[in-house]
């Protein structure tokens, strides 16, 4: 019969709107400025540079190495580097970015400075409610709108900024346990060497040795 | 055929229908008047992006067609040349922006081709999931604007979009971005499966048969769909070859071609499902081809979510940064939802690649637009167009 | 699929007079591929499409490749008469290889379903214009194809039945493609300026230099 | 009246309004965007019109073809240098008020594509750009966002004084030259009337 075809799709667009009623996957509107869709774990737009500690500028874990910017395929990321170290949050010296610059009307969020930065400093926001009227000034983020706490951080990426803390408190680790191995060994040599001075005054010389201690940072 | 024997004549359905003859006498050779040149597009609603058809009218009927290009020329192989073998990974996405994953797929296994690397067992799976996922999305949305195009004006666009909108959650939820996936890397992927990934793409795909029984029953027995289409723009066999068209297209003219069958690139002879031919190469075997080719696809996907193995998921050779490879050539192609889509990459042995050029489908199966849409009316050049499936970051890219 | 010498030979069978060149590949892909000459580019290319065995009915991809001359040298040691004594000196022995258009056509069945086969068209120079065959009547679907690589290398395919600018603009008069292309300067406003980006930049305003 | 008389009245049933406010009530309820895509945010805008986003909630969802009807263009896309002159004229042949919603990082600078020899680094070379959008492609709910904002812009103009709309001032113009195609870029490069390249402020700590 003519229409036939016509009348089944009709009862399709029938169901479909009483289903709408009923049925929460035939209604999938989210009505935007009052809901939000929640954004997914691994969801990206911006970039953003992390911070640790309390002063957004003392703590950036950024030490102006430049790679984002190399690798940054759209050239969005532009990086000066500070002359002179400065100390970080935990007053250790660091070189710091003195410019930190992302163009956003350019960035194709590609997460490929994420991927290259190898002091997890650079992450990604899921913020993208950054339009406006100023094309100059509002979309060049410098370095204060880009620093966000580590706390943020974990608000939006959980999985992934527990995974870069362990990481990270374990380079730490691995760093101080080193650190403390050198000063050990140094302490004994210096030890033996003055234990080995003294004996050379009385004593035919004996050869100390003192085998560097071996450790082995737990990963 | 008179209008009683086509009001008798029994109504198609999805695996057999028939072609109809149009109806005698209404043959418009004769027109007379001057010719009519029109330009269709760069903004047309109905040319899907910035397309320009330059068509040559005699009455309704299209004389002449030339297709002008161009107006989305971004220059992504010259870009691509001026920088790293990975920073034109997130490029490809923007070629087909329907299809980001098949163009990471096609890009990264040229690449492999040309170095070396192997990714594993996990992350082909990974591979063939997102790769048919997305040919679930191009398909429905091109079925929606294909219908869109005929006049079926909004609803089935809407039930399209609506149903992309939960394999772009998916994407998103993996790879970060709805559309710009950016996921693959040479020798593998970039980030594992996120937890309750797997469960929440079986729930989506063991949905997508029921909805295209309902999109089936909303509009491919439709009459009108069936009298615009049937019988329109066909594409004979040979022509298609030697034009060199590729995916739904060649098929819908009946030629058996399948990467995926032909290549066997990745894993996909482990995957048992059929190549879809059509018989009469018009509009309508296109339409079909494209909805039957989805549960295929849906078929794929379901033997691939159950089978996924744990493991790795890249190639532990594989480099992220001061990636090199060795001086040499390759060319790498895979079966994206519009046809084959090759990367042709030249190595010099430096950073950047020397000579990086994209095969596109879509350019190319638009070799024969004029053929189809001769003697044509102008109304139906327009759903050709749409039935050729373009997407125009890739034909001018 | 034969191997590229088996074809090789087959086709020096078939045309005598041919000149043909096997180019190697070094990657892991190992796809070689023939370069062959003007006068026989088409016939060949008939034959290796109506070839029973071989039936390369698709043409699947065509590119331009623009090569730039390339400075090789070679150390090699030569006996000299260096002030009356015979010695042995190593010299330095520069060979320019003139640069070069090429068009590579890449080939495969579809109805055995093998390849690729892939052919090379060279132009004699670089020069704007020079000519290649254009093997368009023979594969349809190389029509596109060879008009961008007109537009974009400048390479003109002789028997191309409708050759114009595929891409750019009628009466754009660059080929930007071409390795050697300059750009027009239209960077005014780069707030992230580096390297080559930077260059253009300040050519054009008083841009910031990096320190 | 003031603010506190029109509360009062408002209390007691009265519901006053301003002309002006009442205009740009009805302007900015129902704005009628050009359907014009150019490249992959277009998709992006389409999904906003869809089900999921529904940009008719905010009397927005009548694309038309056609920009003698249009009252906002969404540059949603890279324009090339090709495409150029056609954005133009197209702009040039919306009725006023117009306002133009450049959506993503191609049409605000040329984004990612800005290197390539083929693309206009930014649609507001040669036209006026009301709000940006960054993103690559924006999410459909920015494009939401970015609306919004156009209809607190539309709301907040008024019809004299020196802050009124260009539409309303006879001495601005509505229209603005095309750029024609020449032997290696457009002519002329940008609209020097409204396109001035700024000197970058870096701000440094």
């Amino acid at each position: 019969m003519l229409g036939e075809g016509i009348i089944k799709g009709m009862a399709e667009t029938a169901r479909n709107f009483l289903g709408s009623y009923h049925d929460a996957a035939r209604l999938t509107t989210v009505e935007f400025p009052e809901d939000k869709i929640p954004a997914k774990e691994s969801a990206r737009n911006f970039p953003f540079l992390v911070h640790d500690g309390e002063d957004a500028m003392q703590g950036l874990r950024c030490v102006a190495c430049q790679i984002c910017e190399k690798e940054c395929p759209p050239k969005c990321i532009f990086i000066i580097k500070d002359t002179n170290k400065k100390p970080d949050y935990v007053g250790k010296l660091q070189f710091q970015p003195k410019v930190f610059d992302i163009d956003v009307s350019v960035c194709m969020s590609c997460q490929i400075c994420v991927e290259v930065c190898p002091f997890d400093a650079i992450k990604m926001d899921t913020d993208f409610e950054l339009g406006g009227s100023d094309r100059f000034g509002g979309l060049l983020l410098n370095k204060r709108r880009l620093a966000k706490p580590n706390s943020y951080y974990h608000t939006i990426h959980p999985t992934e900024a527990a995974e870069v803390d362990g990481r990270l408190a374990a380079e730490k680790a691995k760093v101080e346990a080193k650190a403390k191995a050198d000063a050990e060994a140094k302490a004994k040599a210096a030890a033996a060497a003055a234990a080995a001075k003294a004996a050379a005054q009385t004593t035919p010389p004996v050869v100390a040795s003192t085998p560097a201690a071996v450790v082995t940072p737990a990963k | 055929m008179s209008e009683s024997e086509l009001l008798s004549a029994p109504a198609p359905t999805a695996m057999n229908y028939e072609i109809r003859p149009k109806p005698a006498g209404t043959s418009d050779a004769e027109v007379g008047g001057e010719l009519l040149e029109v330009a269709m597009g760069p903004h047309h609603p109905s040319t899907h992006g910035v397309f320009r058809m330059d068509v040559v009218l005699d009455g309704e009927q299209v004389v002449k067609l030339k297709p002008v290009f161009g107006y989305l020329h971004r220059n992504h192989e010259k870009i691509a040349e001026n920088t790293t073998y990975l920073a034109s990974m997130p490029y490809t996405d923007r070629l087909d922006y329907l299809c980001s994953m098949t163009n990471n797929w096609a890009y990264a296994l040229s690449v492999e081709r040309l170095t070396g690397l192997i990714p594993p067992e996990r992350a082909e799976y990974i591979r063939v999931i997102t790769a048919e996922l997305t040919r679930l999305v191009n398909h429905t949305c091109l079925i929606g604007f294909l219908l869109q195009d005929m006049g079926a004006l909004g609803t089935p666009l809407m039930y399209a979009f609506r149903q992309r909108e939960l394999i772009l959650d998916l994407f998103e939820s993996l790879s970060g971005s709805r559309m710009m996936c950016n996921y693959m890397r040479f020798g593998g992927c970039r980030a594992d499966l996120p937890a309750g990934w797997l469960e929440q793409a079986a729930q989506v795909v063991g949905g997508y048969g029921q909805f295209l029984d309902e999109f089936q029953a909303l509009i491919s027995e439709n009459e009108i769909l069936v009298a615009r289409s049937q019988g329109v723009g066909v594409l004979p066999a040979e022509l298609a070859i030697n034009s060199s068209i590729t995916g739904p297209m060649l098929r819908a003219s009946g030629v058996n071609f399948d990467l995926r069958k032909a290549d066997r690139y990745g894993i996909y002879d482990r995957f048992p499902f059929r190549v879809p031919l059509g018989d009469h190469g018009d509009v309508y075997d296109r339409y079909m081809i494209r909805l039957l080719e989805m549960r295929e696809s849906v078929k794929i996907l379901e033997q691939a979510l159950r089978e996924i193995p744990a493991g790795p998921i890249i190639d532990p050779k594989a480099k992220i940064r001061g990636f090199r490879p060795k001086a040499g050539e390759a060319y790498g192609r895979i079966e994206c939802p519009k046809g084959e889509l090759g990367f042709y990459l030249i190595s010099d042995g430096s950073p950047n690649p020397y000579r990086y050029r994209v095969r596109p489908p879509s350019l190319i199966n638009l070799t024969v637009l004029e053929d189809m849409c001769l003697g044509q009316t102008v109304a139906d050049a327009v759903i050709i167009l749409g039935s050729v499936d373009i997407v125009l970051g890739e034909v001018d890219r | 699929m034969e191997t590229l010498e088996q074809i090789q030979a087959r086709l020096t069978a078939e045309f005598p007079a041919a000149r043909l060149e096997r180019v190697a590949n070094e990657s892991a892909a190992g796809q070689p591929s023939l370069v062959v000459d003007h006068a026989h580019g088409q016939a060949i290319a008939r034959w290796l499409r109506d070839d029973p065995a071989l039936r390369l009915d698709y043409c699947s991809n065509v590119t331009g490749v623009d090569w730039l001359p390339l400075e090789t040298s070679t150390k090699t040691r030569v006996k000299k008469v260096v002030d009356g004594v015979e010695k042995e000196v190593e010299e330095t022995v520069k060979s320019v290889r003139p640069g070069y258009l090429e068009a590579v056509y890449h080939l495969y069945s579809m109805s055995l379903r093998h390849g690729p086969v892939i052919l090379r068209l060279r132009t004699a120079d670089r020069a704007v214009g020079a000519p290649v065959p254009s093997l368009t009547p023979v594969w349809r679907g190389a029509e596109f194809q060879e008009r961008e690589i007109y537009d974009l290398f400048g390479i003109v395919f002789e028997g191309h039945p409708d050759l114009r600018r595929l891409l750019m603009w009628e009466g754009y008069q660059d080929h930007p493609m071409r390795k050697d292309y300059a750009e027009p300067d239209d960077y005014e406003y780069e707030p992230t300026p580096h390297d080559e980006v930077l260059e253009k930049a300040g050519k054009h305003a008083a841009a910031e230099v990096r320190p | 009246m003031d603010e506190g008389l029109r509360n009062e009245l408002s209390k007691q049933g009265v519901f006053t309004t301003k002309l002006t406010d009442l205009y740009n009530w009805g302007r900015k309820n129902s704005v009628w965007p050009l359907q014009f895509g150019l490249a992959c945010c277009a998709i992006e805008m389409i999904a906003a019109s869809m089900a999921r986003y529904d940009l008719a909630r905010f009397g927005a969802e009548v694309f038309r073809p056609s920009p003698r009807q249009a009252d906002l263009m969404i540059v949603a896309g890279t324009v090339t240098k090709k495409m150029a002159p056609q954005v133009v004229r197209l702009y040039n042949q919306m009725p006023e008020p117009k306002y133009v919603i450049a959506m993503g990082a191609c049409a605000i600078s040329g984004g990612p594509f800005k290197q390539g020899y083929n693309v206009l680094k930014g649609v507001d070379r040669f036209i006026p750009v009301d709000i940006h959008i960054p993103g690559c492609p924006p999410r459909p709910e920015a494009l939401i966002h970015a609306f919004m904002l156009l209809q607190q812009k539309i709301a907040a103009q008024t019809f004299t004084g020196a802050g009124r709309p260009r539409f309303l001032d006879p001495a601005g113009p509505s229209e603005f030259p095309v750029p024609e195609f020449g032997a290696h870029d457009l002519v002329p490069p940008n609209n020097p009337a409204i396109w001035r390249a700024p000197k970058v402020q870096r701000a440094e700590s």
